[in-house]
């Protein structure tokens, strides 16, 4: 009997990128590993210390794939690869995981997507696939926010996003910054600022579950239909294959019937406090 | 084809034991352990629990010697053999090559569980479907013999779950002790020739319509709950109702033994380890949901409060069970009420719960 | 690898913990090799308060002096463990609380003047920042060996918070309440001793600390109830909780 | 005034060494930990409570207290123990013993013949001693655990006996393991010995332990000194003579002669080096151990002694063990005389004393710690090599080395109170 699932493979760190305070960008070369679809997440393993569920936030297909994974030090396991894990270092690494966006599902819509701090990770491969496959898909409109300037990821890459043909692309922060010329406030607000064509619209959201739920409601409220709004959740998470229970969201495993599911299909778990 | 039902005695338990061993399987089955009830390998029919019974009632478990006693179960179930309480994982010592753990698949068959264990295992072959470690100490099992409860405990409410208490599949033989005599049928073509090799003769009528009235007793014994899609349904109606749930948890302490004794829990926290020689381990546990952690991220907590952690334990039971295998996840064998050392009913609970929803 | 500079130090306690520091080392003789100890009186003879990695702090807090040592260990160190019961939750000197200590310490001292404590007895944490509990009387050395592994690779320990009673069931130990009709205080009790008491056929008696998370004072209303029945008073589960719990149940809520 | 803070001891403390004109004048062993009042906290709380409180006591010595504190309630509660149990329990003690003593030795003890100030440089330079050292107490452990739970705050001692006897399988299992834990000793036990250097000029010294049947001494019906006075353990308390110093946390005792006296191993085997096994007066022989010991250093010597005694000992209760159900013997209702009780613990006498009231909860109590009752000798000894000499910091190392080898556990020493916490009736 192959007791393969648990099992890591190994994957070499090939470049870091800081991206924010305490969020750090790990680019994991790894051989013979499945292509993950946007949204879909990898489980690294620190040797001895544990596991984390991590999004892909980009993906480089080749000989060996290279997966961009972004990390926020926060916790037990977290802190360590920030503290230790470096370029050259070894990373044990297992998925891709879950389901992702359904974006292949929607090509001929426009794409709204909304993000929200460290919830740009997932959603960023979403960017990727409407700017590299732009005529399958209509208007394009990106928020995202942060608490402050510095926390926002991939700043060097916003410019790009910005010249994706026919898009919005607005970011905001939380509180006024002197650096800052955007928006200050929520990034649900901006969600009252676009065009939008309720009808013809598909949204992906990433973010606090706050603010997924507000940005949720304001998308209805705007006319998008539950089964269009997409959003990816957070439990806590440990095995990443829907065994060890403990993401499990009303009947949902977070892990392996999600971590994207339409907000029709979660709403009502949500709207319960600590269901 | 009409079932076919045969006869024997004790002894021919203790030759069925007999046959299994000589298939080179462990034959496991609750046992006695000193004066424990425990679940482990059995060589004869002297170490069945038989001439014993298990006097269960919330927070409260004796086992009294009384020959026409008749046992139930314990603490344990057929889950501590399926998904250990502790399993290995995979050790990596040599940079990052993970070593599998070995699991131990010497055959096996399950001898004398009773048809709630039978349907908690079908829960687990269904929501572990995917895990390795499970399938492998599963398809370790050559035969499952199951006892039929003729006699329900106090704490039992299979009848209501329609999990007992008779078996209704996936085993390969059931027997029922009936007064000194013992009637069997076999549940697959494998248990029929088990029962052949016993060479049983056909039951009489009159112990077969015997075997059908103490099994209807047993049932009607046995629902004490409402009727299960009421239950459902008004479990998914109280969802939000978090006064009714702060009120019906006050009394647990979250010490999560409803969780470790159930037959159908299966969540695991993981472990891990090094020493600096650079090797690395880890290992899963099982875990409760009632538990603090359970729920608990970095930084902070979908399910802070305890009333939370005892709603998903109960809802998952009745409700998410359903929704995510097509089965209850609550087999009604009544373990999480004897052993909560509160003494918490969830039979009460859930039948408050429907009170509740049309009061 | 950079060596972890470790300082140990002992407040008020037995000195059983700081000997499950020393069993981390008995097992893991490498330890040795990665770290550099700048403190230990119970070990070494050079001793001085420097800036470390980690701290480890044993004992509870029962006088100005030894607050005064505590910030400073404080200040110096990146991390600070408070190690066992008596740092966690106060241990049983804890006991004494509540009583006039100048009373107390005159019935026994002709000169109290020297006797120097202060009438409350502190955990680690209402003193400074701690960053990592573990508790036990003494503390389960293999958890502690763990920890202090990961400490010298750089890590930390992944908590589990979870009661005894999932131990004593994983280990598939009888239970002491439901089957013998004892007391125990497993189910209110953190986990991390292997179910020690349960193991040897009786209750425990909390000495890892009430599992303060999960237990607010209505639950332990209920709690009492229970081990009431089982023969245990009030006054007798209030004493082992303030012995082996006291700075969790001088704090406990009223709903949790 | 030069002072040393006692290091590589239990607890803390401290030696002050006292000058007139330069030299050494005085001399005062400080206990400044911070007293605990154990003898208060035991108020109010049932019999049976108590000795998983007094284990608290000392984390070295956890067993003798809740042996000791078992002891008194079993006299005055009139519970017999069954003989197993009480076996089981004194071999829990003897794993103690031999604990306590393997740490000492090697840890604590060594690196001051080694001359080195540390457990790093000893591992440096002597790993394989370290380790040798090391797999005794880690085996020392295991039989704690194995019989008592864990290595200290065992839980399986209670008044009238214990809470379950250990597998066999296990306990075979330490049998099986001792050869090699013997060897190891051995290979400890010579290195220290061969070392000759330990000092042999004779102290003035008074010793004290329990007397007990016709065994190397655990647990007593009394006291009885050098001179071969007797005092019962109800009459311990008049017997000694207590004071209070002011610069300690601690009580002292001395005899009634107003002399300091020894406790301990150095006091046990002096009083009962016939009693030990003729392998261990053989191997003592070889080095020229004969006769009495007299110098405190040597008390080096008297652990190594017990250490080998109690291994042997702990062999045969080995080779006899079968594994029983428990009697849970239970105690009467009523108290019948005094509830007391001396042991030897590994560093000496420990007597407690109690008072129950009707409901069988502790009204007063008294504990007399074996490193309390060395105070006074520690300070005697110092004085009789130091006085006139020059108060320096190597005086102070001196004084410390002294206080070392009687491997005082401070942690316990301070929780004392003299009379009782709450008035006696
Ligand atoms: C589908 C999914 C995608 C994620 N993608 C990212 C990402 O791209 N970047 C990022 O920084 N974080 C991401 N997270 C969150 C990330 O998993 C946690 O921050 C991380 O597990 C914290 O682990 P720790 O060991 O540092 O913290 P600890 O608090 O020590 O956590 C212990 C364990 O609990 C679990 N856990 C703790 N927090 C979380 C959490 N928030 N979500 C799930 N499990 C948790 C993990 O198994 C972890 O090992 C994602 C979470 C999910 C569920
Ligand atoms: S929830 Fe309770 S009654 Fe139902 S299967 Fe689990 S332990 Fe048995
Ligand atoms: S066993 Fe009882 S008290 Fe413990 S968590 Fe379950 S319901 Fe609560
Ligand atoms: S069972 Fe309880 S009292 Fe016993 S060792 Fe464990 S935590 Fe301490």
């Amino acid at each position: 009997m192959a007791l393969g699932r648990l099992l890591p493979k190994v994957g070499r760190v090939v470049k870091v990128v800081d991206e924010a305070p305490l969020v750090r960008t790990y680019h994991v070369e790894v051989e013979e590993f499945p292509e993950p679809s946007p949204g879909q997440f990898n489980v690294l393993y620190a040797k001895g210390m544990g596991e984390v569920v991590i999004s892909v936030s980009n993906y480089v297909a080749g000989g060996k794939s290279v997966m961009e994974h972004t990390v926020r030090a926060i916790g037990s396991v977290t802190n360590y690869i920030y503290a230790k894990i470096g370029a050259g270092d070894q990373l044990g690494i297992r998925g891709p995981y879950g389901k992702g966006w359904p974006i292949r599902e929607f090509e001929g819509y426009d794409v709204l997507i909304v993000g929200g701090g460290i919830g740009l990770a997932p959603l960023r491969p979403l960017i990727k696939c409407v700017s590299e496959g732009r005529d399958r898909y209509g208007r394009f409109t990106l928020l995202y926010g942060a608490r402050r300037p510095v926390d926002m990821l991939y700043k060097y890459e916003h410019e790009e996003y910005g010249r994706i043909p026919d898009s919005t692309v607005l970011f905001s922060i939380d509180a006024p910054h002197p650096s800052w010329r955007g928006y200050v406030g929520f990034v649900t607000d901006l969600i009252d600022k676009v065009k939008l064509e309720p009808a013809n619209t598909v949204a992906f959201v990433c973010g606090p579950e706050v603010m997924m739920k507000v940005a949720s409601d304001k998308l209805l409220k705007r006319g998008l239909k539950a089964d269009r709004v997409f959003l990816s959740l957070e439990r806590r998470c440990r095995c990443g294959v829907g065994i060890c229970g403990s993401c499990q969201l009303g009947h949902y495993f977070v892990c392996k019937d999600g971590p994207v599911f339409s907000y029709q299909d979660v709403k009502p778990y949500l709207a319960v406090r600590g269901l | 084809m009409p079932m076919r039902y045969f006869a024997g005695d004790s002894s021919a338990l203790g030759d069925l034991i007999s046959i299994l061993r000589g298939r080179g399987l462990a034959v496991l089955s609750y046992r006695l352990w000193g004066d424990l009830p425990v679940f482990g390998e059995v060589e004869s029919l002297r170490d069945l629990s038989i001439g014993y019974s298990d006097v269960q009632g919330p927070a409260s478990y004796r086992l009294v010697r009384d020959e026409r006693g008749f046992f139930r179960h314990s603490y344990y179930s057929p889950k501590y053999a399926l998904h250990p309480p502790i399993q290995d994982i995979y050790e990596a010592s040599n940079g990052l090559r993970a070593v599998p753990a070995r699991v131990d698949t010497a055959p096996m068959a399950l001898f004398g569980i009773k048809p709630c264990d039978l349907a908690a295992i079908e829960v687990l072959d269904r929501v572990l479907e995917s895990d390795d470690f499970y399938r492998a100490r599963r398809s370790a099992v050559a035969y499952i013999v199951v006892e039929e409860c003729v006699e329900p405990g106090d704490t039992c409410f299979c009848g209501s779950t329609g999990t007992g208490p008779a078996a209704s599949g996936g085993f390969d033989v059931a027997y029922a002790r009936l007064e000194g005599r013992v009637l069997f049928r076999a549940g697959s073509e494998r248990g029929l020739r088990l029962l052949e090799e016993l060479k049983l003769g056909e039951a009489p009528g009159d112990l077969v319509e015997r075997y059908d009235e103490v099994m209807e007793e047993a049932r009607r014994k046995s629902s004490r709950l409402p009727p299960l899609d009421a239950v459902i349904k008004a479990l998914e109606d109280s969802a939000a109702s978090e006064g009714f749930w702060r009120e019906v948890s006050a009394r647990c302490v979250g010490c999560a033994n409803c969780n470790m004794v159930c037959p159908t829990c299966f969540c695991t926290e993981f472990i891990d380890s090094a020493d600096l020689s650079g090797r690395a381990r880890r290992q899963r546990q099982w875990f409760g949901c009632l538990s603090y952690t359970y729920g608990q991220v970095a930084g902070m907590h979908f399910r802070p409060e305890l009333f939370m952690r005892y709603r998903h334990f109960v809802l998952h039971k009745f409700v998410f069970y359903q929704r995510q295998i097509g089965l209850p996840g609550c087999v009604g064998c009544g373990r999480c009420i004897t052993w909560c050392p509160m003494g918490i009913d969830l039979g009460e609970v859930v039948s408050r719960v429907v009170s509740h929803g049309s009061g | 690898m950079r060596k972890l500079r470790v300082a140990v130090f002992k407040l008020t306690s037995c000195s059983g913990c700081l000997n499950e520091v020393i069993y981390s080392m008995m097992v893991h003789p490498e330890l040795l090799r990665y770290v550099s100890i700048s403190y230990f009186t119970e070990l070494q003879d050079l001793n001085a308060v420097e800036e470390v990695d980690v701290a480890i702090v044993e004992g509870s807090v029962v006088n100005s002096e030894q607050e005064e040592l505590v910030r400073l260990v404080r200040e110096r160190a990146k991390l600070v463990a408070a190690l066992g019961t008596c740092a966690v939750f106060g241990g049983v000197q804890s006991l004494r609380v509540g009583e006039d200590l100048r009373t107390t310490v005159l019935a026994s001292y002709p000169n109290p003047d020297f006797i120097r404590v202060s009438p409350d007895v502190k955990s680690l944490d209402s003193v400074v920042r701690v960053d990592y509990r573990l508790p036990g009387c003494p503390v389960n050395g293999e958890s502690l060996a763990r920890l202090l592994v990961k400490l010298v690779l750089g890590g930390t320990e992944t908590p589990i918070h979870e009661s005894l009673c999932s131990e004593c069931k994983r280990k598939g130990i009888p239970c002491v309440v439901v089957l013998r009709k004892e007391p125990c205080l497993g189910p209110v009790t953190v986990a991390d001793c292997g179910a020690l008491c349960p193991s040897f056929g009786r209750g425990c008696y909390g000495c890892h600390g009430l599992n303060a998370l999960v237990v607010d004072k209505g639950r332990l209303e209920e709690f009492s109830r229970v081990v009431e029945r089982l023969g245990m008073s009030r006054d007798d589960l209030r004493a082992l909780l303030k012995a082996f719990s006291h700075a969790s149940l001088s704090r406990l809520s009223s709903a949790g | 005034m030069l002072s040393g803070l006692l290091t590589r001891v239990e607890g803390e403390g401290q030696v002050v060494l006292k000058s007139a004109g330069g030299k050494v004048a005085g001399v005062e062993v400080r206990i400044t930990e911070a007293p605990r009042f154990f003898e208060y906290i035991v108020g109010g709380r049932r019999y049976s409570e108590v000795p998983d409180l007094t284990s608290r006591i000392c984390g070295l010595c956890g067993v003798s207290y809740m042996l000791t504190a078992a002891k008194a309630f079993e006299k005055c509660l009139s519970v017999e123990v069954p003989e197993d149990e009480e076996r089981l329990r004194l071999a829990i003690l003897a794993a103690e013993r031999v604990k306590s003593h393997a740490i000492h030795v090697v840890y604590l003890h060594l690196p001051d013949f080694l001359e080195l100030g540390s457990l790093s440089e000893l591992a440096e330079s002597y790993s394989h001693i370290l380790r040798r050292g090391m797999e005794i107490a880690l085996w020392a452990r295991k039989a704690m655990e194995v019989m008592g739970g864990r290595f200290h705050n065992v839980v399986n001692v209670r008044v009238g006996g214990v809470y379950s006897f250990p597998e066999a399988s296990k306990v075979a299992k330490l049998r099986q393991e001792l050869p090699r834990v013997l060897e190891g000793f051995l290979d400890v036990a010579r290195f220290v010995m061969g070392l000759g250097n330990i000092p042999g000029e004779a102290h003035r010294l008074r010793y004290m332990a329990v007397r007990d049947g016709d065994t190397y001494p655990w647990v007593g019906s009394g006291v009885i000194t050098d001179d071969g006075s007797y005092a019962g353990a109800d009459a311990f308390e008049s017997f000694v003579l207590t004071e209070q110093v002011g610069y300690s946390n601690a009580l002292r005792y001395r005899l009634p002669t107003g002399e300091p006296y020894v406790v301990g191993p150095l006091a046990r085997y002096n009083l009962y080096s016939g009693r030990l096994r003729r392998e261990v007066r053989k191997f003592l022989e070889e080095y020229g151990y004969g006769g009495p010991l007299k110098n405190v250093y040597q008390s080096v010597v008297a652990r190594i002694a017990e250490i080998y005694q109690t291994l042997l000992e702990l062999q045969e209760f080995f080779d006899e063990y079968r594994e029983k159900s428990v009697a849970r013997a239970e105690p009467a209702s009523a108290v019948r005389g005094p509830c007391v009780a001396v042991t030897e613990a590994p560093r000496g006498i420990l007597y407690h004393r109690y008072a129950l009231d009707g409901e069988l909860r502790v009204r007063s109590c008294n504990i007399i710690t074996p490193t309390a009752q060395n105070l006074a000798s520690m300070e005697e000894v110092i004085m009789s090599g130091l006085t006139g000499v020059d108060a320096d910091a190597r005086a102070v190392e001196v004084a410390k080395g002294i206080v070392r080898s009687y491997d005082p556990c401070i942690s316990c020493s301070v929780h004392v109170v003299p009379a009782g916490c709450t008035p006696d009736a």
